[in-house]
């Protein structure tokens, strides 16, 4: 399988996505520059975390505006996978590819810890190798992870199913608790904490290797196997 | 050059975390007379005078100086200056 | 135009305008002998800024040469951003640590982020990639809200800062003391790895060879005040009113970067940030070291505002700019990077033969200075010094015991008080994982990080105790380079060697100078005992305001190295039935301990003493058992002694013990004495423990019901406390201090 | 209940990264007519009609809602509504 990490200037964890899949997935990423125009190659698109463009005006509201970022949507229209996580989910979110918005969290501090969180839904390309309920932890850190979005638009995340992780604690404000969410087709996940943080004992958790492993699971069931 | 100037405020009914602080602050530093706090952005432009300038500062706005999920805008265009 | 208001060479010396600039009439008449006629009124400044202590060191360069600073893995000593000890495989390590107390006094989020900022670019401009940042914090006891104010600005600056350049913040230290209430300290430290290949050096050399600006444009922050002949150009002042300096740090992750790439360059001859005194500081210190001189063109320099003078340009203190010496004819392949990263790369002038700094601005030459005046040969003070009567006093201060009625709330009480509380509030706000290398959390004694793809990692602190240091300043000295290598011992590794951050009061009173000079003799002799070369550090003096001096503090940054994972070692306790052991003796020290300050309200009396052998022995027979795989958890005993440290042991992890302590209920549970360690050992293990530490002490064992139980000899229960009651009193000190209003 | 609008502005001289940022951004964007941009904070209070109101925001902006270090302030106070 063939990942894309996205590199914006200001992004900060793309090295560590690089290793999360190179080391602890051992499959193939390439680093892709944001003024790249084609990522169709790949099979899967990973937006990182960190400050894009400095998180200046609104986190990833600059980002949307890469040129890579037309590629990216069209490829998820076309529904490959594609995961943002923190900023990444932040750039998704002002892409309109998630509904809603971020905020800064309800203390207005910036917050680095190792996190609980359920999983709410196992049956996504992202999470089919956890449990529905399955308790994770997996960091987070940011200072713009309260999620909002109106009453109306919970309820369809509820409805379809598209809240995949929600925080056992109420850390951000975050409506609903959310964490994370997918699109309706299921093939855009956004997320605040940081799976390629937990990806070994060593650093705390393994809990987040578990995501990328449902990604190769996924791929291998939908496109290898199928002739 | 023509001076504009755009205000972001939260649509109504989001919460505004930032404003209730500062709500509070202003509580305890005893000015109980403020009921409520809203807090936005001010962003000053300064743009060459260009034809359909109202219609592209829109733009500007929609597309990248607010974000329509939570927030509001409006703006002024100032008077030409030298 | 504002060129033309500028006062002339004569009016500079009649009207001594000099002086505002923070010449002395002597240094003026040394200018005026080196350059052989008078300066005019860029020349003037240059000089200014280049002899001020900050970047001459001229009340303090006569001690630091006393500290030890070879070593076997030594490969670059101070003189550059960094210092670089090697740790083998090619590899190496750079670190520094710098002060950024006066512009946090004055702008507390901006002022610590641009010390952050500064740090970074210290250890980058030598060509490591930075992996980690730390802090030394110090103020008043959060009582005003000025204090609470300036502390949680200060954290959210260096958090600000530090995470969006993703480079994790893993660790620091912070004290609370009246001392500090209107003058808090803000020292920043930055660890980079590096290949020894890729080492870089702030020269240059080479006639002809290509001078470039890289990164922000030069606007008039930080161009200090007091420099501004504000009377003579009051139509002016309020325009160029100094601004303060404010960072940005997508731009510093940006110029990381792109300064990565570069020091790849073979065209690369030297590169150095523009830190302390701008662009005046970088070209003639790299033009100095290197025996040349630069001719630097400043309207090519970017600058953000209209009409600045060199004056402006050559002292402003923007941030997130760097200097380059390239080969000439290489200026492009510079150029390639920088636009790649979205920097813009200014050719501002060229290397010479003849050693001066020339500066040509609207094609005249407005500043001609040979370029050792400025960075070699500024004046050197030995000044008096004085016994500060405050030691004189204390010496004399009998040695107090204290007694105390209910130990189990004396306990609580310590671990509310701020400087023993957790700093979970803090560290919370750093971004401490970013890179993923962060193995040892903040929380423990020292910060870990393992190096990536090797079986090896490097534990990293920050510590000095100035209440020991104010009662016995030698002493105290010897205790803040001991204390850092038990942190990092206690972790599991070999102290390489420490960057330290020496922040004073005015020099020029004797009594401070005797301060400065007794405790870096302290220090001196640690270092020496202890083989930890001081590679580079820095000096912020008169930290002072009309209350007095801050209390001597000199912060001790210090790195180690761990040669194998499975040395790694927290302070946590780890296991129900291991064994708990102290290592060394207890005697009654109450002078600067918290027991005091808590029952006291103040501190007085003699320091803790430290026998520097001791500690050594001590320190490796803690390494040895950890490296035999025979100890499980380790921690020093620092503030509030033993009983803290228990405490310490237990916080979050669901654990319980039993131990029994002498009669001596104060001395034996809170006594700071030196030299000391808390570890524990798998039951099977015990007896090579005791083999190989024979003058451990036994205390009793780690149990699984979540409670601390403390035995006298006699079998009588002195203290019995739930670990929840314990951890919740102390995680809850500061941000109950914080939320407290007046 | 009076509506007093507060502007906070960075002070000249004072670099503004986010603006910088946001000018580019426009650029790229292909709104080549922006000269440059200052960003900066607008916060809406709900008052009470209070005796020296005019007095009292200036010393709230002063105090807690701009820093005077670097930043500048102006408010309007509006009409009293409901
Ligand atoms: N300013 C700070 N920034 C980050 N971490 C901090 C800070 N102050 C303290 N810490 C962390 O809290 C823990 C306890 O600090 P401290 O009480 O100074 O320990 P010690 O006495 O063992 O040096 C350490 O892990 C330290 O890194
Ligand atoms: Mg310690």
């Amino acid at each position: 399988m063939k990942f894309a990490v996205i590199v914006f200037p200001g992004s900060n964890c793309d090295n560590d996505m690089y290793y999360a899949i190179e080391e602890g997935l051992e499959e193939e990423i390439d680093k892709v520059w944001y003024t790249e125009t084609d990522v169709s190659k790949y099979d899967a698109i990973l937006l990182p975390g960190g400050f894009s463009y400095g998180d200046y005006l609104r986190s990833g509201a600059i980002a949307r505006f890469a040129p890579v970022m037309e590629s990216v949507i069209e490829e998820a229209d076309k529904g490959k996978p594609v995961l943002g996580v923190c900023n990444g989910f932040q750039v998704l979110l002002e892409a309109r590819l998630l509904p809603g918005a971020m905020q800064r969290n309800k203390d207005l501090k910036f917050i680095c810890r190792p996190t609980e969180l359920i999983v709410e839904n196992d049956q996504t390309g992202f999470t089919n190798a956890y449990e529905i309920g399955e308790s994770v932890t997996i960091p987070v850190a940011h200072g713009e992870g309260n999620y909002y979005c109106d009453e109306q638009t919970l309820k369809e995340l509820q409805r379809n199913k598209q809240i995949v992780f929600t925080y056992r604690n109420d850390i951000n404000g975050s409506t609903a608790n959310i964490a994370g969410i997918v699109n309706e087709q299921g093939n855009v996940l956004g997320m605040m904490p940081h799976p390629e943080r937990a990806t070994s004992d060593l650093l705390g958790s393994a809990d987040g290797l578990k995501l990328f492993k449902s990604m190769l699971k996924h791929w291998r069931e939908s496109y290898v196997l199928t002739p | 050059m023509i001076k504009v100037h755009v205000y972001v405020t939260l649509k109504a009914g989001v919460l505004d975390p930032q404003g209730s602080a500062i709500t509070n602050s202003l509580h305890t530093m005893n000015y109980d007379e403020v009921q409520s706090v809203r807090t936005g952005k001010f962003i000053e432009l300064e743009v060459e005078n260009t034809k359909n300038l109202e219609q592209r500062v829109e733009e500007m706005c929609e597309k990248l100086l607010s974000n329509p999920v939570i927030e509001d805008y409006t703006y002024t265009i100032g008077e030409a200056v030298s | 135009m504002s060129l033309l208001l500028e006062p002339s060479p004569q009016q500079i010396k009649d009207d001594k305008i000099y002086q505002e600039m923070g010449l002395k009439d002597e240094e003026f008449a040394m200018v005026e002998k080196i350059l052989g006629r008078a300066p005019n009124y860029t020349e003037t400044g240059v000089f200014s800024v280049m002899w001020s202590e900050h970047c001459s060191y001229k009340h303090s360069k006569v001690l630091l040469k006393k500290f030890p600073s070879k070593g076997e893995r030594v490969l670059q000593g101070p003189g550059e951003g960094a210092g670089i000890v090697d740790i083998g495989d090619g590899q190496a390590v750079a670190f520094k640590m710098e002060s950024h107390n006066h512009p946090s006094a004055i702008e507390p989020y901006q002022g610590a982020a641009t010390g952050v900022g500064g740090i970074l670019r210290d250890v980058f401009s030598m060509g490591a990639k930075p992996i980690a940042l730390m802090n030394s914090l110090r103020f008043g006891e959060l009582q005003s809200a000025r204090g609470r104010y300036l502390f949680e600005e200060v954290v959210a600056g260096i958090a600000g800062y530090g995470n969006c350049v993703g480079v994790p913040t893993v660790g620091g230290e912070v004290q609370f003391d009246p001392c500090y209430e209107g003058n808090p300290l803000m020292n920043a430290m930055c660890v980079g790895l590096i290949d020894h290949k890729d080492i870089q050096k702030g020269v240059a050399e080479g006639t002809g060879n290509t001078v470039m600006y890289v990164g922000a444009s030069t606007g008039k922050d930080g161009i200090h005040g007091a420099t501004f002949a504000s009377e003579e150009l009051s139509e002016e002042s309020e325009s160029k009113r100094p601004s303060v300096q404010v960072g940005d740090p997508f731009m510093e992750k940006l110029l990381l970067e792109a300064c990565l790439e570069l020091v790849q360059l073979d065209s690369l001859v030297g590169i150095q940030d523009m830190g302390a005194a701008g662009l005046a500081s970088s070209s003639s210190e790299m033009a100095s070291k290197a025996g040349f001189g630069i001719e630097m063109d400043l309207d090519k320099v970017p600058q953000r505002e209209k009409d600045m003078t060199p004056y402006e340009m050559m002292l402003s203190e923007s941030q997130e700019r760097m200097l380059l010496v390239v080969k000439k004819g290489h200026e492009q392949e510079v150029r390639n990077i920088c636009d790649r990263w979205g920097l813009y790369a200014a050719e501002v002038g060229r290397v010479t033969e003849e050693q001066t700094l020339r500066l040509l601005h609207q094609n005249e030459v407005v500043a001609e200075i040979p370029a050792d005046a400025l960075a070699e040969e500024a004046p050197v003070y030995h000044p008096e010094s004085i016994e500060h009567a405050a030691f004189t006093k204390n010496q004399q201060i009998k040695e107090t015991v204290f007694h105390i009625d209910d130990p189990k709330k004396t306990l609580i009480d310590l671990l509310q008080q701020p400087t023993i509380a957790s700093k979970e509030w803090i560290y919370d706000q750093y971004d401490y994982m970013v890179q993923t290398n962060t193995v040892v959390q903040p929380g423990s004694d020292a910060a870990v990080l393992r190096v990536r793809d090797k079986n090896k990692a490097l534990a990293m602190t920050t510590d000095s105790n100035s209440r020991f240091i104010y009662l016995d300043p030698e002493t105290g000295g010897k205790i803040a380079v001991a204390e850092s290598a038990r942190n990092i011992v206690c972790s599991g590794g070999i102290p390489l060697g420490l960057t330290d951050c020496l922040n004073y009061g005015n020099p020029e009173n004797p009594e401070i100078y005797w301060q400065l000079e007794k405790s870096t003799d302290g220090m001196s002799a640690a270092c020496e005992t202890l083989e930890t070369p001081v590679i580079g550090g820095n000096v912020s003096l008169y930290n002072e305001t009309k209350a007095g001096a801050v209390y001597p503090t000199p912060v001790v940054g210090m790195v180690g190295l761990i040669e194998n994972l499975e040395h790694i070692t927290t302070q946590s306790f780890k296991q129900a039935g291991d064994a708990v052991y102290v290592i060394g003796e207890t005697t009654p020290d109450f002078g600067g301990s918290e027991l005091q300050k808590l029952l006291e309200g103040d501190i007085s009396g003699k320091a803790p003493s430290l026998d520097l052998e001791l500690e050594k022995h001590r320190q490796n027979q803690v390494l040895e058992a950890i490296r035999a795989g025979l100890v499980q958890s380790a921690h020093d005993l620092a503030e509030g002694g033993l009983g803290v440290a228990i405490a310490e042991s237990l916080m979050d992890t669901g654990l319980g013990a039993t131990v029994t302590i002498s009669e001596e209920v104060a001395t034996d549970l809170f006594s700071e004495t030196q030299s000391r360690f808390l570890v524990s050992v798998p039951a099977h293990k015990k007896k090579s423990f005791q083999k190989m530490v024979p003058d451990a002490r036994y205390l009793g064992t780690v149990t699984n019901d979540s409670q601390l139980e403390v035995y006298e000899q006699s079998g009588e229960i002195v203290l019995q406390a739930k670990v929840d009651e314990l951890e919740d009193a102390w995680k809850g000190a500061i941000p109950c201090l914080v939320k407290s209003r007046d």
